[in-house]
């Protein structure tokens, strides 16, 4: 009797996640090889949204090249634009005004939140509570009215340029920000009232979707993702770009490397770009908000690589140039495709309910992943 | 009155049972098979005995037809089509479908059916519940801790079985 | 380790490492495909480099011939180098793959594999990954002609 | 023909005297039952369209905004406009579906709690069958719905559906014990199953407060698994849109998705009266012991509003639920069922005969 129940083999069935999917956000197809509810393996097939922006940056400009980065990760657009005018700038030897510093730092640290909101509404829909979602998009609101006020966009800003900003701040951008922050202070509590301490919410996350360090490293994930599995890799802190050598903040690092810890990772992340908004809110120095360049950039033969933090991790620009008025050749090196990988590794043994949390806390945004 | 709901429920019990074991789709079959166990309830309801037609809608619609249900979810797809049986069996079905036929009409027939004897016999749920536990004339209570020692034999030997299984 | 040290040490492994690339921000070693799995093994295993993270990977089309450029970083020792394979035969380039060294290689060399052509031996499922599976050629090459040019207005 | 908005026996009883009397029996009895039964399919609508448009407002208030404003006034009429989209929209079918038991399933839902409302005591003398197994029959027609949830996925052909459908079958089974185990509770205080008896029972004070410790576990453990029962968030696994799609009726659109929809709200109601009743004393007015100008104060209150009041505030409960809580993986309901709350039930069941055998209750 006992060796029949163990040599009773259950069928292991297929089914398709995506791409057309409420919790994959986008079109991102998974395929699911499942025995019963468990998960036995997943294959995520890609390119539902592929532009293949790299392709067309070889035909543009550079200041063209900005345009398109926006429609990558658009919850952190302008980080994208931020890293790849960086890209620029290094390679033309620019040195931007420190003006231009700080705002693209104040602006980075904002759509930062801003994306981490959305994350956190988003994961909570994803986990069944729905209130959370309006929460999220409830304070998100504010900042992206400072966004539209202050270039006149409110997803795809398009604020940066190879050597500066697109133009000056809103006279009113400080105050706002001020506001926000008074405001966001008093909600970010709510948020951990409303999922953080509940038991329903933790017994769906603790241990949940486990990814070690080695693995972390080894997969290439990034973020707070992977700084929940204890893998210190924010590039502010190695590599610091803008304004960020001279602001004091902490990375988080947590060492569970399970969705409860890339959870909390984020939720204290937001606390962490607060802090570094709060720190030079008041010091915008004077100056111009934009450095000279020529009408058409060349920059000059070599190649050139750039890191930058986005809310999902570590975004890479390399763009190698011979010369010309458009680079021979762009690469983005964009965090959700890494983290992506190893999402196979994560969810094995799971149940398709935790695969939707191990997905949500990994915050992917497909266009990114597929560029 | 009665007789027309009588008919209705008894031509409900006959045609669907017919039905459940003729059709070739095995849950078509379970569902059959439900409307007649509800159809039986429907009888008890209408000779006063509700307390053995909920136990009748709850004992069988509600769960032997819902674990038949699952177990043919967990083993068949949806357009799956039993095939029709050989004649060989066709014909000793038929058989022994006549002799059961046989046995029951001849019983009822037999059966010289008495007049109402004219005291109501008390169905009310008091009653039932104190007979269920007295152990004085026409008490259940020994038949009634038989079976609840023998559910929790199978209980236990259920849960013995699951746990078993998690160990291996 | 400095760059300086990093290019001594990579010499000791492959002698016939081309170090020509200036040193724009990260030091620059170009090898050939035979030499790809002892450099990276050794890259990865040996504890005074231990490159245990590969940020970027990426394929090249020079034209002349094709080359796959990995970034390499060690989180204990803090260098960096990029290692790139120039591989001579462009119509039909193959390289080693390094997917069970640094396992986001999978991703992306499928990814290469996908926008370049660049058959990556040994890889344990090399498929296409963005375009369809019947696409015709390797849209990044910089020969590709688009039918439907969305690119070229 | 005397009318009291506070006994309605009176006024029922003269409608069916008056019935027999202007026709036969028989036929007095067939226009009795059309009666209430287009009584109680009306008042299923009626419960259906306000349940609706009372879930999307107390899921604004939940959200922090202001909910369907724009049809009728503070959009009253959305749920109406939502209906009659419904209606015209068209009924899909998936290839290869079993269309008999698809379009079967959504009526096998409805059933049962169409079955079971008619048993809900609204006021005294306002209820439509008075079964002395009155609690049990409930707990047997509301076993029959789970069917229907079970044939929408199977019949779907559909992966999603059936998971669902296996996950809904799982959580209604499992939570029915102890729906019936924590009702039980109280019937072995009231000493009877009939539910105007217990309603009857229950006018010196509510069992809630009469029963203290174990009528008040009971009453968590009935919130709790009944919710479960229903489907409803946090223990939404059969419909979790999140991780399958919309789980049994992913393939259902228009009238018979309307179908569920109803059924949902239909057993949230019913879930909710039962509550009350067996609970909350049912339409009885709060009466405290014996004292007598308080009890008369109350007395004044209509029966009728009292039960509405009781079934809104479980309602709303069963509402903030929802709209508070993530959702539950399958394992962990599994689990909270069979390991916490069934034994958690028999022992309070004990503790409940214990305190019935002592007296030491009010």
């Amino acid at each position: 009797m006992e060796e029949v129940a163990q040599n009773i083999e259950t069928q292991e069935y297929f089914i398709n996640m995506g791409p057309q999917h409420p919790s994959t956000h986008g079109v991102l197809r998974l395929m699911l090889t499942l025995d019963g509810e468990i998960i036995k393996k997943v294959q995520p097939h890609l390119g539902y949204i592929h532009r293949s922006i790299e392709k067309m940056c070889e035909k543009d400009s550079y200041q063209q090249v900005v345009h398109l980065t926006d429609r990558m990760d658009y919850l952190g657009c302008h980080i994208n634009n931020e890293a790849v005018c960086l890209t620029v700038e290094k390679g033309l030897e620019l040195e931007v005004p420190d003006r231009v510093k700080v705002i693209r730092t104040i602006i980075s640290e904002l759509t930062r939140l801003s994306s981490h909101q959305l994350w956190w509404g988003v994961m909570g829909m994803d986990l069944g509570a729905i209130t959370t979602f309006l929460y999220g998009f409830r304070d998100r609101e504010m900042i992206t009215d400072i966004f539209e006020e202050t270039c006149g966009a409110r997803l795809t800003m398009n604020y940066n340029v190879p050597g500066g900003l697109m133009f000056d701040i809103h006279p009113n951008f400080q105050n706002r920000t001020k506001q926000f922050l008074e405001h966001f202070k008093k909600k970010l509590p709510e948020y951990d009232k409303l999922l953080t301490g509940n038991v329903i919410f933790t017994e769906r996350t603790k241990g949940i979707g486990y990814l070690s360090k080695e693995d972390a490293i080894s997969y290439g994930v990034t973020g707070p993702s992977a700084r929940a599995s204890g893998f210190s890799c924010d590039v502010r802190k190695k590599n610091p770009y803008s304004a960020y050598d001279r602001v004091d903040f902490k990375e988080i690092l947590f060492t569970e490397g399970d969705c409860f810890a890339r959870y909390q990772a984020r939720i204290a992340e937001m606390w962490e770009s607060m802090k570094i908004i709060e720190q030079l809110i008041d010091n915008i120095p004077e100056g111009e908000y934009k450095a000279k360049t020529k009408a058409v950039i060349k920059l000059p033969p070599g190649e050139y690589y750039q890191r930058v933090e986005t809310p999902r991790g570590e975004l890479g620009v390399y763009i190698i140039s011979d010369n010309k008025k458009n680079p021979y050749r762009v690469k983005f090196r964009s965090p959700g495709f890494s983290n992506l990988s190893a999402l196979d590794k994560m969810a094995r043994g799971f149940k398709i309910a935790d695969l939707v949390a191990i997905m949500s806390t990994l915050d992917l945004v497909i266009p990114d992943i597929d560029r | 009155m009665e007789q027309i709901v009588f008919y209705i429920l008894a031509s409900m019990i006959v045609v669907f049972s017919v039905l459940t074991v003729t059709t070739r789709k095995i849950l078509r079959g379970a569902v059959y098979l439900l409307t007649v166990l509800l159809a039986t309830a429907g009888l008890f309801f209408l000779l006063n005995f509700n307390f053995l037609a909920a136990v009748q809608l709850t004992v069988y619609a509600g769960g032997i037809v819902v674990l038949i249900i699952f177990s043919i979810m967990l083993t068949s797809h949806v357009n799956e089509k039993l095939e029709s049986t050989g004649n060989k069996k066709k014909f000793f079905s038929f058989i022994a479908v006549l002799a059961g036929a046989l046995i029951c009409i001849s019983t009822i027939l037999d059966y010289s059916f008495k007049e109402k004897s004219g005291i109501e016999i008390d169905t009310s749920m008091n009653k039932i519940g104190k007979d269920l536990l007295s152990y004085g004339d026409g008490g259940f209570v020994l038949p009634f801790e038989v079976i609840s020692i023998l559910l929790l034999a199978a209980m236990i030997g259920a849960i013995v079985l699951a746990k078993r299984e998690t160990q291996n | 380790m400095t760059n300086e040290d990093l290019k001594q040490k990579i010499l000791t492994i492959v002698p016939s490492a081309d170090f020509t690339d200036p040193v724009y921000e990260f030091l620059n070693v170009t090898i050939l495909p035979a030499d790809l799995r002892k450099l990276a093994e050794q890259l990865n295993s040996d504890p005074d480099l231990s490159f245990d993270y590969m940020f970027c990977l990426t394929g090249v089309d020079w034209v002349t011939h094709m080359m796959v450029v990995y970034h390499l970083y060690s989180t204990k020792n803090d260098h960096t180098v990029v290692m790139k394979v120039k591989i001579d035969d462009r119509g039909n380039p193959e390289v080693e793959t390094l997917c069970d060294i640094w396992k986001t290689a999978e991703f992306h060399e499928r990814e290469a594999y996908d926008l370049f052509g660049i058959k990556f031996l040994n890889h344990p499922d090399l498929r296409r990954i963005f375009l369809e599976d019947d696409w015709v050629g390797y849209p990044m090459r910089k020969d590709y002609v688009d039918e439907v040019n969305i690119v070229e207005l | 023909m005397g009318f009291s908005i506070y006994d309605f026996s009176d006024f029922i009883n003269n409608i069916h005297a008056f019935l027999i009397e202007t026709f036969s029996p028989a036929i007095g009895n067939i226009i009795g039952m059309a009666i209430v039964a287009v009584c109680f399919l009306g008042f299923i609508a009626l419960l259906g369209l306000s349940l609706v448009y009372i879930e999307r407002k107390v899921c604004a208030l939940f959200q922090q905004r202001l909910g369907p404003m724009r049809v009728g006034k503070w959009g009253t009429a959305q749920t109406v406009a939502d209906i009659i989209k419904l209606i015209f929209k068209e009924p899909l079918m998936t290839k290869d579906s079993d269309k008999f038991l698809f379009n079967l399933a959504p009526f096998i839902v409805m059933i049962a709690p169409v079955m079971a409302i008619s048993l809900i005591p609204f006021a005294s003398g306002l209820q439509a069958v008075d079964f002395d197994i009155g609690i049990f029959f409930i707990v047997a027609v509301s076993s029959i719905g789970v069917t229907g949830i079970l044939l929408a996925g199977w019949s779907s052909n559909n992966k999603y559906s059936l998971i669902g459908a296996m996950r809904s079958g799982a959580q209604i089974v499992s939570y029915e014990l102890s729906v019936i185990l924590s009702l039980l509770t109280i019937v072995v205080l009231s000493g009877s199953l009939q539910l105007s008896v217990i309603v009857e029972s229950q006018r010196e004070g509510w069992w809630i407060f009469r029963g203290h410790i174990p009528a008040i576990i009971a009453f968590i453990i009935f919130i709790v698994a009944s919710t479960a029962e229903s489907n409803r968030g946090p223990f939404d696994m059969a419909e979790a849109e999140s991780e399958i799609t919309a789980g049994f009726h992913t393939e259902y659109s228009g009238i018979k998705f309307a179908y569920f929809f109803l059924a949902e709200y239909v057993n949230m109601f019913i879930i909710a009266a039962v509550g009350a009743t067996i609970f909350f004393g049912g339409w009885m007015p709060l009466h405290i012991g014996n004292i007598e100008f308080f009890n008369n104060a109350m007395d004044l209150i209509p029966p009728v509003i009292w039960f509405f009041m009781k079934v809104s505030a479980i309602i709303f409960l069963l509402m903030w639920f929802k709209w508070t809580f993530p959702r539950l993986r399958i394992d962990q309901m599994l689990t909270l069922e069979w390991k916490y709350l069934l034994p958690l039930n028999i022992m309070n069941i004990l503790l409940m005969s214990l305190v019935v055998l002592t007296d030491f209750h009010f």
